[in-house]
């Protein structure tokens, strides 16, 4: 294990800890404020992903330049965030905030399940493969390892800018403190006068919204494939879990513990690779049972 | 109880019915595709190749006048649902024989299955050739050469081409194909240039969409040579991502399926690169290209589905044929209207047919010997995408081990002069 | 009438002894190195303001909390450490200021899964509503006056029946001590005495030794066997109910309190 | 956590009575027309034994739904039981069915006491995430580690003699038909019972009230700990019967999809009700099949919307359904009727 590939995991490691934040950062906005574990999560990152490849393929057909490809990307994960996002909370989950856990859980999983297969109906199963924006910004050589530009320098970027606006938002603005305040206790707040609906609806969206742009800033990097958004939930999952559930700094470092253990173990122990970040899972909550920077609930009579 | 019964009391009558069925009003096949996740970039040609076969076939009355019709099964669906999808075509759906199936994986679990409902099964795509070493099967044929011949015919190119090359990394596909060709192409480089380092071996999984730490992984060790015997989605993503980051101008990349992938890869298969296609399999066929039946057969489907055949059409030209004259062997050698089981499995000893490519005949071990097409890629400009050249053809006696005698331990016993005792054409493109 | 159910004094330890509990909670000092005896068969009250830790040193005495420092002893047993459970097994039980009940079971079944929980499950496949100990829990019922409630879900009960069920759920342990919190709060003022009069006959009855927090002077008078007053986090006074009622400091510390 | 009004506290009121005898009517006929399949519908016996052996570990989940706990991760111990039948066929050919269903279900246990010992320490989404982790980290292993597991292509599992007696595919099928039919009466009125029973009822308390169970004198753990290892041998043999129904054991069995499948399908059928188990696996795999015959791919997206419909207008499933139609038929309205144990 030398220090060039040492250093290599590393960067492997960051790019992919990038991406896995970036979605499991909304599912864990949806959680902290809504108590809901969003499963469907999965799918509006498949769709974010799918719609990208459409859209920049249209207009790369019409003859646009591939720089078009980013602002693309955003209108991609705004259109899921609110064609998708919105209905699911306006029209499914305002039913069920008072139905107990396992029903909320349940209907995301149908909500999984419908949006796998409907978005089957309308990408058919061939894999898409659409990487203009990541060939645009071109790659980088670092001790002898050619790495994209997009990868490895735009993804962490992106990352730490949404981990920083997030919190900012959340901390600063107005829409954030009530979203705070909300999350803190629904009944204070709406006593308050605090519609708490509007603010479920804006959060799911904007939950909604960071998923489709984890799926859109992933599909230069991957092929797009039925099944994608399997894959990716069960890994959010782990992320947020060991996070803390609604913490989003802890998000932020779950992700960077399991980018890095995945990568290191590609390098050491292939095999083993599939299986670190749910074996990190288990670790941490096995020392800290309420997750990394979660609060232990103490049980008062 | 009842069904206890009734299954015993109908064996006492089978011997009688041997003699000869009546004439179906369609011969139903079964046959098992992807159709569904990134191998239907592989398994929806083939679906659609076979239509073709069938429409001209019965457009000629099918076989002694009896259409033919078949029901298509998805293997994208995973094992449990072929498996239960199989059985059902085979026993309620009425299917004759079977025709599956393209995964390695899929093949190793059905052919048991197929001998347990007694219903003959042509392996027409999967290549593992540890089926036949590993037991014996009366209802079960291969209509294609196998693991072993294909990577033979991969190292013997390889170092007629490159004979000076040091390491070698692999990336293969986690599933019985992907380790049992590693297994065959390693054993024999071992003998024939015992020299090669193996630097790296990676398994990704099956279907996997990304290779971006594999890639970082390889550039880091810069091999002279990576083999990659994965195909259809896999293959593509694999090499778009290692053109995109340059890795195809450290290393030359050794894609003995990479046939199914040229028109789809287009510009990102640079020039210099050794790809094979299981068999010889190739749209511009050098000995078979200005035939009438090959040239019909372009034109057919290009109107069909718009792109040129790959490899998995080939084998299903041959698994069609094949069965073709498996009948017509039946009834000729019998007299017969229609032949009964016994008579038909009995036509396929030794069968001779030939699909797209070379004729091909079948063992007694059920194996089918099949000359192998290798090429390098060259961007010649004629097409939008990579061609052949300075291809060569091995004859596919040689690349067989005897029979009964299991391919790595045979292939142990080879060394360096192996590859000149091979019967070779070479053509320039 | 206090129930005067002298038990005869044995000469050996008490059956929950205390010494120098020191239990700080949040800034709060809740208990300062407190020393106190329960002496079986001798019910024994606690008064205090509130937030003076009289729940914390019920929580303490069952091992739902540790102290900080100090150590409890039943009967001479060490039991500082031991959980709940462990302290229940050796035959304390304990009643809630909020009454901790099965909401989803009825009245009945709640006693009847206390009974089970005492003697041990063996037969998987026998009904919980067909255990031997089912007429003794209906008695019980009975005996704390809720055998008419005894089918309906712990929902639908009102508090006062709630707190009465709670009591009975840990009575149908047969405990040999039993800590109540607030026994009678919830119950409507006009029943408090019919309540306890009902409570210190089943105590009585089962040879079972109580201690409960309550706030009613009138329910302490009339059936505490002892007093002891609880004030910023230590034992300030004992004695039997006369003495401490009159006593000055409890009247402007505690009774004022009631007065104001 | 979860309301469900099913209970199993049999009313004493004869209206209880009543409904009782027409339920366990119904419950007898459903049983005797399963029995029938293989005659009267010998295409549909495959799609039925699926769905018993599904059933049995959809069993296993609601048993913990009964707790209010969801796991899902419970594919896990479905998988290992299938596993160890396929090893122990590998390794002993001539191993008969009642020995690979035993081995199966004492894997499961196994695994169930030791991921049991880690996960009852936590409750909620916790308790789910939790089982779903061990539950990748064992698909993970079997995916990954070719020459041990047979990787994604799996194993097959070759048939087993039924009494010694080595008997031919149909046969073999009609033996595990009928096997499975009689494992789902067993277990399931065992079940029954085992809800209705002292270790039963407590095991629900977890639901309710954990802290009067500790002033009980018994530990939440070990009382959740008992209903986990029942659960997980369940699920053990519902593994171990579709293994041998297959004849192939994947990794897919241990997918996390599979166990959301199963707590969708304890939720459909009715959360916490047996029967529910059975007619929720039953419904699922005759749609999952017949609806990608007639309707295109599109199985998942049908059963995806019936189940939201069940969650929001009908949260009891189909057995709060049966159990209200009954109930308006019988005009009195019993509020609490959990289901019956006789």
């Amino acid at each position: 294990m030398n220090l060039t590939i040492f250093l290599l995991a590393l960067f492997d490691g960051i790019s992919y800890a990038a991406l896995v934040f970036i979605v499991a950062l909304g599912l864990t906005l949806i959680f902290g404020v809504m108590r809901i574990l969003n499963i469907a999560h999965g799918s509006l990152y498949a769709i974010g992903a799918y719609a990208t490849v459409s859209l920049t393929g249209f207009f790369l057909a019409l003859g646009f330049s591939p720089i078009f490809a980013f602002p693309l990307m955003i209108i991609s994960a705004v259109l899921v965030g609110m064609l998708l996002g919105g209905p699911i909370e306006w029209l499914l989950l305002r039913r069920i905030y008072d139905k107990p856990e396992v029903l909320q859980l349940l209907v995301t999983f149908a909500v999984f399940m419908i949006l796998e297969d409907a978005q089957r109906l309308v990408w058919g199963t061939q894999p898409y493969f659409q990487a203009s924006a990541l060939q645009a910004l071109g790659n980088i050589t670092l001790f002898g390892v050619t790495y994209t530009v997009y990868q490895l320098i735009l993804l962490p970027l992106v990352a730490i800018g949404l981990l920083f606006g997030l919190r900012f938002f959340l901390r600063r603005t107005v829409i954030g403190k009530l979203i705070l305040a909300t999350t803190e206790d629904r009944e204070a707040a709406q006593s308050i006068g605090i519609d708490a609906d509007r603010v479920f609806l804006f959060t799911f969206i904007v939950g909604a919204v960071l998923a489709g742009l984890g799926g859109a800033l992933a599909s230069p990097t991957t092929s797009i494939l039925p099944g994608m958004g399997a894959d990716m939930i069960v890994l959010s999952f782990a992320v947020v879990a060991t996070a803390g559930l609604g913490q989003i700094e802890g998000a932020a470092v779950a992700a960077l513990l399991i980018g890095l253990g995945r990568s290191f173990a590609v390098y050491v122990w292939p095999e083993v690779a599939v299986l670190v970040p749910y074996l990190i899972m288990v670790l941490v909550l096995l020392i800290r049972p309420q997750g990394l920077f979660g609060s232990p609930v103490a049980r008062k009579i | 109880m009842m069904k206890l019964l009734t299954t015993s009391a109908l064996c006492a009558v089978l011997p009688l019915a041997a003699m000869a069925a009546d004439k179906p009003e369609t011969l139903k096949i079964g046959m098992t595709t992807f159709l569904t996740g990134p191998a239907s970039v592989f398994g929806v040609p083939a679906r659609d190749a076979m239509d073709i076969f069938v429409a001209n076939l019965n457009a000629e009355g099918g076989i002694n006048g009896v259409p033919i019709e078949v029901t298509y099964i998805d293997e994208g669906a995973g094992a449990e649902a072929l498996t239960s999808e199989f059985r059902r075509v085979a026993q309620s759906g009425g299917a004759e024989i079977m025709l599956a199936s393209i995964s390695s994986g899929n093949c190793q679990t059905i052919a048991p299955l197929a001998e347990d409902l007694q219903v003959p099964n042509l392996m027409w795509d999967c290549g593992t050739q540890r089926i036949f070493e590993e037991n014996e099967y009366d209802y079960v044929f291969r209509t294609q050469g196998n693991a072993t011949s294909e990577m033979l015919a991969a190292v013997a190119y390889l170092l007629k081409t490159n004979p000076d090359f040091k390491t070698i990394a692999v990336v293969n596909q986690d599933y019985a194909w992907g380790r049992d060709s590693w297994d065959i192409f390693h054993t024999a480089l071992e003998v024939m240039k015992p020299d090669v380092e193996v630097v790296g071996e990676f398994f990704p999984k099956f279907g996997s969409p990304d290779f971006s730490t594999e890639i970082s992984r390889l550039q880091a060790l810069r091999p002279d040579v990576i083999l990659s015997t994965s195909w259809g989605g896999d293959l593509d993503t694999f090499v778009q991502q290692s053109f995109q980051r340059g890795l195809m101008n450290t290393s030359t990349f050794v894609l003995p399926l990479a046939e199914s992938s040229l028109e789809r890869l287009g510009p990102s298969l640079p020039a210099g690169h050794i790809v094979g296609a299981r068999g010889d399999h190739y749209f511009l066929h050098p000995e078979r290209r200005d035939d009438a039946d090959f040239q019909s057969f372009m034109e057919q489907y290009k109107e069909a589905t718009g792109d040129i055949p790959v490899y998995s059409v080939f084998h299903a030209s041959q698994a069609f044929a094949a069965m073709q004259a498996a009948y017509e062997k039946a009834i000729a050698d019998n007299g017969v209207d229609w032949p009964s089981e016994e008579q038909l499995l009995a036509a396929f000893e030794g069968l001779e047919f030939q699909g797209l490519g070379r004729p091909l005949y079948l063992r007694e071990d059920n194996q089918g010997v099949e000359s192998q097409l290798m090429g390098t890629s060259a961007q010649t400009g004629d097409y939008p995408f990579a061609t052949l050249e300075n291809i060569m053809i091995f004859d596919g006696d040689g690349l067989l081990p005897p029979i009964g005698e299991t391919s790595i331990e045979w292939i142990k016993g080879l060394d360096a002069s192996f590859v000149d005792t091979l019967q070779v054409e070479t053509y320039d493109n | 009438m206090t129930s005067a159910t002298q038990g005869t004094r044995r000469s050996g330890p008490p059956l929950l002894e205390t010494r120098d509990l020191v239990i700080k909670f949040g800034g709060v000092t809740a208990a300062n190195n407190v020393s106190m005896q329960i002496e079986a068969g001798r019910n024994l009250a606690i008064i205090g303001p509130n937030g003076a830790g009289k729940t914390t040193f019920l929580n303490i005495c069952t091992g739902w909390l540790k102290p900080q420092q100090g150590k409890v002893f039943l009967e001479g047993e060490d039991i500082t450490t031991l959980p709940p459970r462990k302290i229940v097994q050796r035959g304390v039980a304990r009643a809630f200021q909020i009454p901790q009940l099965f909401t989803e079971h009825t009245a009945l079944e709640n006693l009847l899964i206390s009974a089970a929980a005492r003697d041990g499950m063996r037969n998987p496949l026998q009904s919980l509503h067909r255990i031997r100990q089912r007429d003794e829990m209906m008695h019980l019922l009975d005996l704390v006056n809720c055998a008419d409630v005894a089918d309906r879900t712990v929902v639908e009960l009102s508090e006062g029946q709630r707190k009465l069920i709670d009591i009975a759920v840990a009575l149908a342990l047969k405990p040999r001590l039993l800590l109540m919190d607030e026994p009678t709060s919830g119950v409507a003022s006009s029943q408090k005495h019919e309540v306890m009069e009902i409570l210190v006959g089943a105590l009585a009855e089962a040879g079972v030794t109580s201690v409960f927090v309550e706030h009613d002077m009138g329910i302490v008078a009339r059936h505490a066997d002892e007093v002891a007053v609880w004030n910023a986090g230590n034992v300030q006074l004992r004695g039997t109910p006369d003495e401490i009622l009159e006593h000055p400091d409890v009247i402007r510390d505690v009774i004022g309190e009631e007065v104001a | 956590m979860l309301d469900t009004s099913q209970r199993s506290a049999p009313k004493l009121s004869d209206k209880a009575g009543g409904l009782r005898s027409t339920r366990s009517l119904l419950t007898l006929a459903g049983v005797l027309l399963l029995a029938a399949v293989p005659l009267i519908a010998p295409s549909m016996q495959l799609l039925i034994n699926l769905a018993l052996a599904k059933g049995l570990a959809v069993l296993g989940v609601t048993i913990l739904l009964r707790a209010g706990q969801v796991s899902f991760g419970h594919a896990l111990f479905f998988g290992v039981s299938a596993y160890v039948g396929a090893f122990l066929m590998a390794s002993m050919p001539q191993a008969d069915l009642i020995l690979v269903l035993i081995a199966g279900v004492a894997g499961a246990a196994i695994s169930g006491l030791l991921v049991g010992l880690f996960v009852v320490r936590y409750r909620g989404i916790f308790f789910g995430m939790l089982n779903l982790a061990f539950s990748m980290i064992f698909w993970s292993i079997l995916e990954k580690f070719y020459h041990i597991t047979g990787g994604a292509d799996g194993i097959r599992l070759a048939r087993p003699t039924v009494l010694g007696m080595a008997l031919e595919r149909p046969e073999f099928e009609a033996v595990l038909f009928y096997l499975s039919l009689v494992l789902m009466v067993g277990l399931g009125w065992f079940t029954l019972r085992w809800f209705a029973s002292p270790v039963g009822q407590i095991f629900q308390t977890i639901k309710t009230n954990e802290t009067r169970l500790e002033y009980l004198g018994l530990s939440p753990k070990r009382v959740l700990l008992s209903g986990y290892l029942l659960s997980a041998a369940l699920c053990g043999v519902g593994g171990s019967l579709m293994a041998m129904t297959q004849g192939v054991v994947t990794p897919e069995y241990v997918w996390w999809v599979r166990s959301a499948e199963m707590v969708f399908i304890a939720v459909l059928g009715g959360a916490g009700s047996v029967r529910g188990a059975f007619i929720g696996a039953l419904i699922y795999e005759i749609v999952r099949v017949y609806a990608s015959a007639f309707a295109g791919d599109i199985w998942q997206l049908l059963l995806g919307s019936f189940l939201l419909i069940i969650i929001l207008f009908a949260p009891g499933g189909i057995m709060g359904i049966a159990d209200s139609v009954m109930n308006r038929r019988s005009k009195s309205q019993p509020t609490n009727l959990g289901e019956d144990a006789q």
